[in-house]
């Protein structure tokens, strides 16, 4: 845990360099190595490391728009990932996917970009180990603001109804973008909408990992034993705006302040210190991962960018031959030009 | 002897054709299972599952609950996980409360991993009026579905088909939509046309996707169509022949992939062409036939005209749903105006 | 409610006998004076009657695809209802609606056939009302297989959050189509899922109207008095198929014995009678409503069907002029031919 | 005198533009309220409601749930009370989320009630690719939207008609989509190419629905177009120029309706016809068009071509998008095409 935490922050902090350079002074998203928008995680590392501790390569994860610390917990590629991410073609989806859609079928990691529709299909991975007669189980990810998407909600009962191996986790950094969550819902502690679905509901009112890592225990030991699905959700932070780029002039200082104070990094090297852990074992820990995460981000600015006709590929695993769109270069655009 | 001859010529209905196909893969591989409001028990509302959930049991044929969000996006999980989930979607128009796993999932993870993952599912839906049932029962959507890159987009006119094409659609590793028409399912409630009924080999057999069908050589005019109406386009063609009117009849079976080929063969062979369609005419099917025809046979193009649901939603009174879906009369009237 | 009771089985009874017309001995739904599909609500009546006892004209009621009884208990317009249901020039839709889509501005009634999606617009209608500083309220009408479905359950969030005059009354008679409520959810009590979105919630485990009357009186005060939504859900019957030519294969005989065996119009009846309203009384009631409904359905069969032109009309408030398509007349269709 | 001249010459952003027509009825009619994701205190992910919470407050710009069926359905609601809603989707790829409220109902509800009531409602919508966001926040789907009735659709591609519009739309008596490109925006953070930042009128005006703008007059060839490439399209008009080709520019700024006469006005004039759309190319807006013009201008017609994004999911990588997104380049090479 320890590790995946540490390593997801610091890959995080790279990924930030990296991607304000060509960016300052003045921020244009179009601009710099990496392409596109960019949600860092920074404050929710617990929930992935947790949660992920107790999943197999054979267990499925759908993350949300905020993917990085669960799929580094969930033991995607760091190489290929982070390829992706700067738009290469080693990447895990070639270049097409980028942040908000990585898709590491060897650890059974896929994303969605829109709210909540990562749960349907963890749901329906949960189906199909029903129906194969495994024991894998699916956890599908979400933000607590995505917990009033009907898409979550209809998961939960179809989970529920079914008793399948799925467990929910809801990550409480008490935003969606600008929104606080009070706005937004009346309830207080999501878990609660369980109830409704005669499913079991549990939440940890703070990002200490190993009361996490316990939660996660009883949720993905209940999918896991065939006791039907669980909605856990989890406090976490946000230490930063929700995407790159995001003044947050909305925020109360004092809200940041809280939330970058209670470090779910720093508390559990504190455990495990208490537990005996030198500080040395701690401190190779770190320095292991940020070589491991140096090591990728180098290798990926390495790779080659994708060819532009290999936009036209992977549209179907079984591609229709023929037809006048093959013959066509009318579209086949060089630069906008303008901006 | 009589029981090949029997095979041979055993006609069957729409309904039991695609069912047939079903059941067949469904017997060959655990991996498929259906999935929808209402074919368990029940068969399907439009006779898509019937018996199937008999022979297959609930596990397999499986109900439920009136969430479409989740149990179209379980399939693309379960598709996901290497499995040939088959999920219904009782009525086309209902799409705009799932699209979302229908088009930016479902359509698209194959191509936002880069092909690492695939989507092996079939969504079949019911489309299609001329039974009255109003503005948000009665539509094909045909283009809405053909528009959006990443699915294949299925659309049998006949037994025959129905059949071939449900079992290609299975075999498929993409995701495509079956779209079938009521109208033509054979249903006792609500009488088909007689063209839909035809010989069905009880062998499993498939239909290539993107090979549209010929059902009527003609060298005056091209009609292109597909569902419902190639039974009113081949009969005003059997009109208009008594007029000396020679149409070609052009089923297209699928829209993704499109045998443009075949139109545009067609179009050059008659340089005039009338595009029938059930959706809304514009920003549409026939939009895109046309379209078609003028980019590539610009040349030998004489004349078009499109037949289409004139751009409001469908109504509900017998004299004004009549009005707005076309008719055998006005795919006559088109064939004669693009000859003027 | 009486009134209203009698009014719409009596009213359903003659609709079915119209609507088989012409659909024997071969059921044909495209056959006989009635188009399109037909839902009946033989069962639900004292929903409708106890909940709209409770509503003025501009209360606002959203209807599902089984909206008559409701429709006649919020002083939807009869005779217009009728020939809207027949097709004819003179219904309240001009004939383009149909029994599914009921709309009647003066008393703000409105249907959707799309499962919940009456939801959001009754929740729309309570946000206007509170903005507008009205005490009028809201009060969207679904069945118990609606309760899963996304639109239904981001609506009770938002009114909720927001506080709206609004009530969810479920009318739970055991079945969609041919899913029997244990099929498709675990939950029993379908209010329950008003907890997980701090709302009210109650449940009416029978279809007595007095019953009804009363938890609605409670549900519509909160709503008026500013408190607030609520959910609540009648148990109600379903003495008939789905729609008519639905042959219920799926259902057994003793579910539709249950189902009949307990009239909640007999009930009220009975109840009157206590509190002293004499049988001839109750008569009188009954023979009025049906003349009304007689004379509603003789007066709707002599309205000419519309014209065919009126099928480009009411598309928009307020139509653009010009266009090509103005022009065109290939697609005036006049007659299918084939069926 | 200063004052006339800076209100006449003063020069808006097409957000700032936007903001201030939706200003600007806020002030003369309660009715009219705003509501969306991040609009009360964020102003708007892309800037279409800055500063706004804080001159009206949060009743009346108001933040809802990440629950796009419910709050888009209850502005659908508050229209048929009589209110006047405008309420943001916040990128057009959410739609299926909720595409049941907007065509099932916004859309249809005025000709279900066969006119009885009506849907004064605005959607808007931020649109378009251009910046690597990938195929789920990238798209413009203007075909899609277009394609099903009842709903009016606009585009704008500069601030004065982004204003102009804007009022149009909220004093108009129908649901109207109003779709805004992020790239024309003037966003701080994702410059705009020069065009669509204009002068802007400081009162209110109304720009009428179904006419489009002749950007530029030409003889050779005519482009159809809208939203971002109405910019593109001149740039390659200028580049071409230098070669002496003559180009028309055709901003259609409304989908729906959609200026028919403008169209054909123009391609009966130049004969050639270049359609450029950042939507997908296949039975969409590029469909609509060349087919039009095959089926009302065909004996003035020598040539058409369709640039637009090829029938696949906008892709990450900026080689990639920029392959698919059609760029000056393109229109430039399909305009030099149809003179062949
Ligand atoms: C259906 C849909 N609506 C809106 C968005 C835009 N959006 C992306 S992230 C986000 C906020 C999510 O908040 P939360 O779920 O709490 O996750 P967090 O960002 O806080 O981790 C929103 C509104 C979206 N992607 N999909
Ligand atoms: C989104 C959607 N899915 C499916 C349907 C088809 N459908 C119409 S009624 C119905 C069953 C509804 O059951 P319930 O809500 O319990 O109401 P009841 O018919 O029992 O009154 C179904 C599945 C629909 N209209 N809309
Ligand atoms: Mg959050
Ligand atoms: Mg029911």
């Amino acid at each position: 845990m320890y590790d995946d935490m540490v390593t997801a922050r610091y890959y995080e902090e790279r990924l930030q360099e990296e991607y304000l350079e060509g960016k300052q002074p003045a921020f244009d998203i179009s601009a710099g190595p990496i392409p596109g928008e960019l949600h860092l995680a920074a404050g929710h590392e617990a929930s992935g490391a947790g949660v992920c501790a107790h999943l197999r390569d054979d267990d499925t994860v759908t993350a949300p728009h905020r993917p990085h610390h669960i799929a580094i917990a969930k033991g995607v590629d760091l190489k290929r990932m982070t390829a992706e991410i700067f738009g290469r073609e080693t990447g895990l989806s070639k270049g097409k996917g980028g942040h908000m859609h990585l898709f590491d079928p060897d650890v059974n990691f896929a994303c969605s970009g829109i709210i909540a529709q990562g749960c349907p299909p963890a749901v329906g991975a949960g189906l199909a180990a029903k129906k194969r007669n495994t024991d894998a189980v699916a956890v599908a990810f979400l933000g607590e603001g995505a917990i009033d998407q009907g898409g979550f909600l209809e998961s939960l009962n179809f989970a529920s109804v079914q008793n399948l191996p799925v467990v929910f986790v809801v990550e409480d950094n008490d935003w969606a973008i600008s929104m606080p969550k009070e706005r937004v819902t009346d309830v207080r502690d999501g878990s609660k909408r369980a109830d409704g679905f005669e499913m079991h509901g549990e939440r940890v009112d703070h990002d200490d990992a190993v009361d996490v890592y316990e939660a996660a225990e009883r949720a993905v030991g209940r999918a896991r034993d065939g006791n039907g699905p669980t909605l856990l959700e989890v406090q976490v932070h946000r230490r930063m705006g929700h995407f790159m780029g995001d003044a947050e002039a909305y925020r109360p200082e004092e809200d940041v302040e809280r939330h970058k104070a209670r470090d779910s990094i720093e508390r559990l090297a504190e455990d495990l210190r208490k537990h005996g852990i030198t500080d040395d074992e701690l401190d190779e820990i770190r320095e292991s991962a940020e070589n491991r995460v140096d090591h990728a981000i180098d290798w990926a600015k390495e790779q080659p960018e994708p060819a532009s006709d290999a936009a036209y590929e992977d549209v179907f695993a079984n591609p229709p031959t023929g037809g006048v769109d093959e013959a066509s270069s009318t579209t086949a655009a060089t630069d906008g030009g303008e901006e | 002897m009589a029981q090949t001859q029997e095979a041979a010529e055993r006609e069957l209905t729409m309904s039991r054709a695609m069912v047939e196909a079903v059941a067949q893969e469904m017997r060959e591989d655990d991996d498929v299972f259906l999935m929808g409001e209402d074919v368990a028990d029940y068969g399907g509302i439009f006779s898509s599952a019937t018996d199937l959930g008999e022979e297959f049991g609930h596990d397999r044929v499986m109900d439920v609950p009136i969430s479409e969000t989740s149990y179209i996006g379980a399939g693309v999980g379960a598709a996901q996980a290497g499995m040939r989930p088959i999920v219904e979607l009782m009525f086309v128009d209902f799409f705009g409360v799932a699209m979302d796993q229908i088009y930016n999932n479902m359509a698209k993870n194959t191509y936002m991993s880069g092909g690492s993952v695939n989507v092996p599912m079939v969504l079949t839906t019911a489309v299609g009026g001329t039974y009255n049932d109003a503005a948000q029962h009665s539509q094909t959507l045909y283009g809405t579905f053909a528009h959006l890159p990443g699915m294949k987009v299925v659309v049998p006119s006949t037994a025959y088909d129905a059949k071939g094409l449900m079992h290609t659609a299975i075999r498929d590793d993409d995701p495509v939509v079956y779209m079938f028409h009521k109208r033509l399912m054979g249903l006792g409630w609500m009488p088909s046309p007689s063209g839909p009924k035809t010989d069905v080999p009880e062998d499993a057999y498939e239909i290539p996707f993107g090979e549209a069908d010929v059902k009527r050589e003609g060298s005056d005019v091209t009609v292109v169509t597909l569902g419902l109406h190639v039974h009113r386009a081949m009969a005003a063609a059997d009109a208009l022949a008594d007029d000396g009117i020679d149409t070609e009849v052009l089923d297209l079976r699928t829209l993704v992939p499109l045998d443009t080929d075949a139109v545009l063969d067609s179009v050059r062979k008659t340089g005039r062409l009338v595009v029938v369609d059930e959706d809304y005419r514009s920003f549409g099917v026939t939009s895109e036939i046309a379209a078609l025809a003028a980019e590539h046979a610009l040349d030998d193009l004489e004349a078009v005209q499109r037949v289409a649901i004139p751009d409001v939603p469908i109504p509900y009174a017998r004299p004004l749903e009549d009005e707005v879906i076309p008719g055998v009369d006005d795919i006559e009237a088109a064939v004669r105006a693009v000859r003027e």
